[in-house]
């Protein structure tokens, strides 16, 4: 029974908390910007007025543009179920391996570049050519940067990665640095991935600077509303994954109702924490050119390099 | 028992082919009977294919036959064991496909080429290949390679009227001649240390070889089996000459035939050479980051959808050499099971590289023949008119972009996880190499997702970008018949994995290497587990979770918003109207990733452009503008120095041909000179 | 038997050189022509007194037939070629006639030096005999080699020949009289073939200089 | 007996011919009945050497193993190139480039040419067979300058001057080689090989060294060794067609043949490996540089005799080589016999539509010439050594042979057939593909223009394949002999 429940809460959980973690973002930027900022909950109504209004479609969309919605929330869907949140004791054998999450993000991704060239306007193009210039950069940082603790762990599976570096007492400094290094060079990814500064603008509109907008520039609808909804869950798939792998202390370790809650606690406030810094950076750093994006991200993948040489 | 059946079966196998040979040469005049003639005995022959090697496949038997021939220490001598067995079974399911997409597909070379000559070399390049994969004398394989090698010559040249094709053939086939003498060479030196062509006496008696011969037959291998296999830098003859030849030709070149360069390094540097140095791994290894990532960086700038795809091919055989070569470093150190792991690596890519490319050039076979071109930028918008085609060539897409849930994945990840075994296990220049590998790989996996995008993407979506894929037609059934079962094959050898896996265990442990060692991956059906829960993986899970949460969302937002209206519109012009003109090009989608890489790429540059519409323009005239389409840096660096050198060398040679008499007259007299100086004392 | 002596023979010999040295040297085609008769007629002397030695009648027949087609028809054939086309001078040498003399010097040092001397294990008795045709046989190459016009080839082939007969007949290789014979003839069917191609040359080119004709080459 | 009609028969042809006038046809028949008299007697003798070892007709005719192997490659490559002239001869009548009287020469002289090596042959005296040799020079020279062009004389020049100095330094050496026989035999007498041979123990090892330089050096002229080549490729250019094909397929081999008689003896004398050294020195040397030739060739029938030259390289450094190298030489003797004819009909079928030698001005014989383009096309990949012809298989036998001790030789020559291949396809290529500019009527000439190619192809596919066991022992018997 309990475990069933617990089944369903990592089922839902990131579903359920991407917009108000979203809205926090939103918040802690508007703040830090002077202004008074909407709710946290609003990117909640937003989904919902979004799924509630009829849709406008263009006549030249394939089937790849009226599926990548579906194809996409499901596949975060998916990935938030498959990744430690608050317990590592659930042995999700089937999809919890990082490089199956990797791929498995990179398949929506497909989708939604396909999408972005389906209805043949010109801004979805040039977005699409966009993502996929920067998630084939990116992949290599995250996955080294994953693969950093893999190594450390002995083991590439994401939940037992959690529970191993929870209880390492980590012998050699080396093994801080190491980890150290590999986390700026998550965050690095982290920010590409999710389409944050200095990377990508998730508020604008504008042909110079979109990345990710471009493509969804056709959706309207219940359509645009899984695809929000799925970035949402895409950040905060990030964010549980920085905090649970790289600093994953208080992670419950057994189905214990207390450890499980308190856990669950410790989760929502390093996640809030994380949020937190996301806003923060992103208000301090300017976007850079997008040709300079490359340089950003081959350093995320070698400061990941020496990572590994130290860990060894 | 089984020995006789597999015999026979193996006989029927190479008579089909012969009688599909001979019979379509004879009904050269009939079109439709050459076709048929052809492609059914093709199609028989490679299902008798499949009957023998899953036989042997799986009753784990050796099948060896030998026959004295007229010439001295040559025998038609076949060795069948498992490895062979494995890639009879690819060459024969993939022929198997691709006779039946060839019943169509030729229809459009009716009245223009001879059909019978197609079906000719059509037959004898596949019996060509099951031949190298299961010839058992030096000799008997040279034969058969080159026989291979001259129908694979002539299926490329067979459109002759074009002159591009012609030039394709010839590179083809000079470099491949300059690589075969190299394996002549590789052989001629085991024959000089065992005194013997025959693999299995070679293999008894070689083990007092030295160093130095051992490594000189490694380099010569690498070199000889490499140029067919299309490894980076000696890959140049590949992207014209998979293209050259009809798609389903193409798709036997790209899908089976450069495998046979795998079989060998494998049959040389695992089963027949002892004792593998640490340093060929490394070599191994190298080659296969640079051939990948190099590979599908080229493919990324390609227009011919042929070409993109043969470039492809050098990326994945790039990725298979990240198997092998992990397998060979993991042999040298001593590490079986990690080793049996890479090469479960290799060889489950090599199949599932089969798979896709076959498909995907099928795919581009349709596209071609509804399109009559094989630009990129003339396409576009053929998910509307070729609905299907564009639906196996998605799934050929997501596949050898390595996309779980199809088999692209799992062989991918398996490489991986031999390649993070590497990393983590030993010295530091062995790290140092693993993790060139790894993220060689991973940056090659990023890059393919980007590739088959804009190839998925530019050819089958937006708007038509011409007249000829405005009025596109899908492709007859018989080609999509073969490209669907291949796409059902790349989700069956996805789903599969674990049972697949455990085949190929038995088969790596058939090599004599690798006897009593076990395997570092234990496989259940429904999932793979490599040692000391490193990892574990399940493709079935994959599938399952990904089908049962899409239908489930797709239903519950179909259930939460029935009522709302889908209104069509026109896609968002901004007030003007919008033409294919201004969708995204080809060559705009990868402009972004070719200008990031242009010190690996070395795209051609043109100065001073001039626009037609300069006076409306801001700047009127741009400078620099990077093409990225011409990367010749082998030939430059390379082939053409070699080339140069010959000539130089050929024309200094000229000038004994002066056209004088008294000058020949004193050669003859410094000749008899010299020869009784040098020799009469 | 003063003719018979060696003496004698190693005088015919240094005739038979020394003819070669000329070749080299002359301006006319008709003065080569007439150094060849000299030389086909010392030959034959030779062979004569090697066949007065070996007191064999068919040897003497092949002698007269040599005498016949080497000193008559040849010559003959040679003379009336040049009458015909007027090719009165003989084309140049590439060598100046300091080095064409030095070369043969060279030549002749070269053939009797060390190494060559075991060949001479044929015939001991008659060491410098036989070394002196060997060096003529080295002259004969050398003056193909040296001259340019087609005439001084053909008559430095044939005395390329000549040396040969001669040396073979100093080392007592000597074969059945009637292959000899068939030799000699076959020498008089080449000599009417050559000359055909001379006056061919001259006709087609306008000069017998072997070296205007240069358009087979690479 | 039967050896009388064999050689008589085509020296009957070429005297019967002399007083034939005005009727071509009658030219036409003596020819060919006697080359048809050649092939049965040839196969006649043939059975006999098979079955006895050898075959011999008074002291005069003997025929060995080897000789046989020659006979017969005289008297197929006879019959084919005698009726393929037929064709050939009457075309060009036709398009007024010869009159009568150049059509009778031809005949005799071919009669003469094809009399020469048979005599050359059989004969078991090393003078008649220098005789014979000489006069296939004395009787080729006017067909080399059979079309009277400058250069044709200028090639027929060369070809005469260069093969008398090579010969007669060649008889020199034959002539040396009588010293083991100097007060042995009857003085007088005829002297054969066996007598030479019986004999080869008392031969000074000096002189039996000096001897050989000379014989190879000789008949290595005549059998187009670099570097006393030079005459070959102008010659064979030169020549008509089906003249060029026996120059190139028949009489190097003959030539060869005469040299193999010699190293018999001297290995006798000093040993095998003197001679097989030099062998594998005029080998290589022949095989390197051809290649080169064949790379920058523009000029096809050249091209032919280039590869030719690569191919006597590679029977010298066969029996260089020794062991199972000999036999390849032998077996790539009848192969290279075999193949060459078709290259050079070939080149004849093209010569006559396109009118040029030049390799830039044939394009798209595909079109014009279909059959010939097949024929041109298996023969350049039977000449280059492609499987399933046999050449391949020859040429790994060389390989293996000389791998054991002289693996750098063997590496040379190996990337020499990968810079031959490369040459001749690009040519190959760029004839049979690609468009003509110029309008030239399609289609074949007459039938006697291919058939003689494809019998010739037939043959090769089937020895490439089986190779009947009457003819390995032939060779085997061959290589036991040389």
């Amino acid at each position: 029974m309990k475990l069933i429940i617990i089944c369903i809460i990592q089922l839902i959980l990131v579903p359920a908390l991407s917009p108000f973690f979203v809205g926090i973002v939103r918040k802690v930027k508007a703040r830090l910007q002077n202004r008074r900022g909407a709710s946290v909950f609003q990117p909640y109504s937003d989904i919902w007025k979004l799924l509630h209004k009829d849709e406008v479609i263009s006549e030249d969309a394939s089937w790849i543009f009226r599926y990548t919605p579906y194809i996409l929330f499901s596949i975060t869907i998916i990935v938030g179920a498959s990744i430690p949140l608050f317990v590592t004791t659930f042995t999700n054998y089937f999809t919890s391996d990082f490089l199956v999450v990797v791929y498995l993000l990179a398949l929506g991704t497909f989708f939604l570049a396909l999408a972005g060239l389906d209805v043949g306007n010109a801004f979805g193009g040039f977005g699409s050519s966009r993502e996929m210039t920067v998630s084939a950069l990116t992949e290599a940082g995250l996955v080294f940067s994953i693969l950093v603790l893999a190594l450390t762990a002995h083991t590439t599976n994401l939940f037992s990665i959690a529970s191993h570096i929870e209880s390492l007492t980590l012998h050699s400094h080396a093994q801080y640095v190491s980890i150290c290094l590999a986390f700026i060079g998550f965050i690095i990814a982290l920010l590409a991935e999710t389409g944050r500064f200095p990377f990508d603008n998730p508020s604008t509109h504008l042909e110079l600077t979109m990345i990710h907008e471009a493509m969804i520039l056709e959706y309207s609808g219940k359509r645009l509303a899984l695809i929000e909804w799925a970035s949402a869950n895409k950040l905060l798939i990030f964010i549980s994954l920085g905090s649970n792998l790289f600093l994953p202390w208080g992670i419950a370790n057994s189905i214990d109702s207390a450890d499980i809650i308190f856990s669950l606690v410790l989760f929502l406030l390093k996640v809030t924490c994380f949020c937190v810094a996301i806003a923060a950076l992103e208000s301090s750093i300017a976007k850079v050119r997008y040709f300079r994006i490359p340089d950003l991200l081959l350093t995320s993948f070698i400061l990941s390099v020496i990572a590994i040489i130290l860990v060894i | 028992m089984i020995d006789i059946l597999v015999k026979i079966s193996f006989f029927f196998m190479l008579s089909s082919f012969i009688i599909g040979a001979v019979g379509s040469l004879v009904f050269m005049r009939n079109n439709w009977l050459a076709n048929l003639c052809g492609n059914l005995f093709a199609f028989a022959g490679s299902a008798f294919g499949i009957i023998t090697s899953a036989v042997i496949l799986i009753t784990g038997s050796v099948i060896s036959c030998s026959l004295p021939t007229s010439f001295t220490l040559f025998t038609l001598s076949l060795h069948i064991d498992s490895l062979s067995a494995f890639f009879l079974f690819i060459i024969s399911l993939i022929s198997l496909l691709c006779s039946i997409y060839g019943i169509g597909y030729i229809t459009h070379f009716f009245n223009k080429y001879n059909i019978g000559t197609l079906g000719f070399f059509y037959n004898i390049f596949i019996a060509g290949m099951v031949l190298v994969v299961t010839a058992n004398n030096g000799l008997f394989f040279l034969i058969v390679w080159e026989i291979m090698s001259l129908a694979s010559y002539f299926l490329v040249i067979y459109e002759h009227k074009d002159k591009e094709n012609i030039k394709a053939g010839t590179l083809y086939f000079v470099m491949t001649h300059i690589g075969t003498a190299f394996i002549i060479f590789a052989f001629l030196l085991l024959y000089k240390t065992t005194g013997s062509f025959d693999f299995t006496i070679i293999k008894d008696n070689i083990s007092g070889i030295s160093p130095f011969m051992k490594n000189s037959i490694f380099v010569l291998t690498i070199i000889g089996f490499g140029t067919k296999a299309g490894i980076i830098p000696l890959h140049t003859w590949l992207p014209g000459a998979h293209p050259a030849a009809p798609s389903h030709v193409s798709a036997l070149m790209s899908g089976v035939m450069i495998k046979t360069g795998i079989y060998m390094f494998i049959r040389i540097f695992l089963d027949i050479l002892p004792d593998a140095p640490l340093w060929w791994g490394y070599t191994i290894l190298i080659i296969g980051s640079i051939s990948s990532l190099l590979g599908i960086l080229y493919a990324l700038i390609e227009h011919d959808i042929k070409r993109l795809l043969a470039y492809s091919s050098i990326e994945n055989i790039g990725i298979i050499l990240l198997g092998l070569g992990s397998a060979l470093v993991f042999f040298s150190l001593n590490m079986k099971s990690f080793a049996i792991m890479g090469l479960i690596a290799a060889l489950y890519h090599t199949l599932n590289h089969s798979i896709f490319k076959a498909l995907l050039f099928m795919g581009a076979g349709s596209v071609i023949s509804g399109t009559h071109t094989r630009n990129i930028e003339e396409y576009g918008g053929l998910i509307k008119t070729m609905p299907q085609t564009a639906f196996l060539f998605l799934i050929g897409s997501m596949a050898v972009s390595a996309l779980p849930p199809f088999n692209g994945f799992f062989s991918e990840w398996l490489t991986f996880q031999s390649l993070f075994h590497g990393i983590k296990s030993f010295s530091f220049f062995t790290q140092l190499i693993f993790i060139i590998a790894a993220g060689s790989l991973i940056f090659t996996g990023g890059l393919a997702a980007a590739c088959f995008v804009k190839a998925f993407g530019i050819t089958f979506l937006a708007r038509p970008r011409s007249e000829a894929a405005k009025h596109a037609k899908e492709s007859s059934f018989t080609l999509r018949i073969g490209m669907a079962s291949l796409a059902v094959l790349t989700l069956f050898f996805g789903l599969f994995a674990g049972p697949v896996s455990s085949m190929l265990s038995r088969i790596s442990k058939s090599l004599c290497v690798f006897q009593d060692s076990e395997s570092a991956i234990s496989t259940q059906f429904h999932a793979v587990k490599l040692q000391d829960d490193f990892a574990i993986v399940s493709m079935p899970g994959i599938l399952i979770s990904l089908v049962l949460f899409i239908t489930g969302i797709v239903i519950i937002i179909y259930l939460l918003t029935r009522n709302q209206k889908i209104r069509k519109g026109i896609t968002w012009d901004c007030g003007t109207s919008l033409t294919p003109r201004m969708e995204i090009t080809d060559t705009g989608f990868s402009r972004s990733l070719i200008t990031i890489f242009g010190g690996l790429l070395k795209p051609s540059r043109q100065s001073d452009i001039e626009y037609h519409d300069a006076n409306q323009r801001y700047f009127q005239k741009l400078n620099i503008a990077t093409l990225g389409t011409r990367h010749d840096i082998y030939n430059t660096y390379l082939y053409k120095p070699l080339q140069g050198l010959v000539t130089i060398i050929a024309d200094y040679v000229k000038t004994i041909q002066s056209g004088n008499i008294n000058g020949y007259i004193l050669y003859i007299f410094i000749a008899m000179m010299s020869l009784l100086l040098l020799f009469v004392i | 038997m003063f003719l018979a002596s060696s003496q004698f023979l190693y005088f015919m010999e240094i005739m038979i050189f020394v003819s070669v040295i000329f070749m080299h040297m002359c301006k006319k085609n008709t003065s080569a022509v007439f150094l060849y008769m000299f030389q086909s007629s010392m030959l034959t002397l030779l062979l004569i007194i090697i066949s007065i030695k070996e007191a064999s009648l068919p040897f003497a027949m092949v002698t007269v037939f040599t005498f016949i087609i080497k000193v008559i028809i040849a010559p003959v054939f040679f003379l009336n070629l040049v009458k015909r086309h007027k090719f009165k001078f003989a084309v140049s040498t590439y060598l100046n006639m300091p080095m064409t003399l030095l070369t043969l010097t060279v030549l002749l040092t070269i053939t009797h030096y060390k190494f060559l001397k075991p060949l001479v294990s044929l015939a001991p008795s008659k060491e410098n005999l036989l070394l002196l045709s060997f060096a003529t046989i080295l002259a004969s190459i050398f003056l193909i080699i040296n001259r340019r016009g087609a005439l001084s080839q053909m008559v430095g082939i044939l005395s390329l020949e000549n040396g040969i007969v001669s040396f073979a007949s100093l080392a007592g290789l000597e074969e059945n009289p009637g292959l000899q014979i068939g030799i000699t003839f076959n020498l008089l069917v080449w000599v009417i073939i050559a000359t055909v191609f001379v006056s061919m040359i001259y006709r087609k080119f306008g000069t017998l200089n072997v070296t205007t004709m240069k358009d087979l080459k690479e | 007996m039967v050896i009388i009609f064999l050689i008589s028969a085509p020296l009957l042809a070429a005297i019967l011919s002399l007083f034939v006038r005005r009727n071509s046809l009658l030219l036409e028949v003596f020819t060919i009945t006697a080359a048809a008299i050649e092939l049965v007697t040839g196969l006649v003798i043939a059975y006999s050497v098979h079955h006895k070892g050898s075959y011999s007709f008074t002291s005069y005719f003997s025929v060995d193993a080897l000789g046989i192997i020659l006979v017969m490659i005289i008297a197929v490559i006879g019959f084919v190139a005698s009726w393929y002239s037929i064709s050939y001869v009457r075309e060009e009548a036709k398009e007024d480039i010869i009159g009568f009287s150049r059509v009778k020469q031809y005949y005799i002289f071919l009669n003469l040419f094809l009399f020469a090596m048979l005599s050359a042959v059989v004969t078991t005296s090393p003078i008649i067979m220098w005789v014979s040799i000489e006069g296939t020079t004395l009787s080729t020279a006017f067909l080399v300058s059979f079309y009277n062009k400058p250069e044709a004389i200028d090639a027929a020049w060369k070809y005469l001057i260069i093969n008398s100095v090579g010969l007669l330094l060649g008889f020199f050496g034959t002539l040396l080689f009588f010293s083991p026989t100097i007060g042995v035999s009857d003085h007088h007498g005829m002297i054969h090989w066996q007598t030479i041979l019986s004999n080869a123990s008392t031969f000074n090892p000096f002189v039996a060294k000096t001897a050989f330089i000379f014989v190879l050096i000789g008949y290595g002229t005549k059998m187009g060794l670099v570097p006393m080549h030079t005459w070959l490729p102008d010659a064979h250019s030169n020549a008509p067609v089906p003249i060029s094909s026996l120059l190139s397929g028949v009489l190097l081999s003959v030539a060869f043949y005469a040299i193999l008689h010699f190293k018999v003896i001297v290995d006798s004398s000093v040993g095998t490996e003197f001679s097989q050294t030099l062998l594998i020195v005029f080998g290589s040397a022949s095989v390197l540089i051809a290649s080169f030739f064949i790379l920058i060739q523009k000029d096809y029938k050249r091209l032919f005799a280039y590869s030719s030259i690569e191919h006597m390289g590679i029977m010298a450094l066969g029996f260089g080589f020794g062991g199972i190298g000999a036999f390849a030489a032998i077996l790539h003797m009848i192969y290279h016999s075999l193949a060459k004819p078709i290259l050079f009909f070939s080149a004849g079928n093209i010569f006559l539509k396109y009118h040029s030698k030049e390799i830039a001005n044939v394009r798209g014989t595909l079109s014009v010439l279909p059959i010939t383009s097949i024929t041109l096309l298996i023969g350049f990949l039977t000449i280059t050594g492609v499987p399933p012809f046999g050449i391949f298989i020859t040429k790994l036998y060389l390989l293996t042979a000389g791998i054991k001790e002289h693996p750098v030789v063997t590496a040379i020559v190996l990337f020499s057939f990968a810079l031959v291949f490369a040459g001749f396809l690009r040519h190959v290529v760029s004839m049979i593909f690609g468009r003509n500019g110029e309008s030239i009527p399609k289609g074949e000439l007459n039938t006697g223009t291919i058939l003689p190619s494809i019998v010739l192809v037939s043959i090769l596919i089937i020895l490439g394949f089986y190779l009947p066991s009457s003819i390995k022992l032939l060779i085997e018997t061959a290589v036991s002999n040389y």
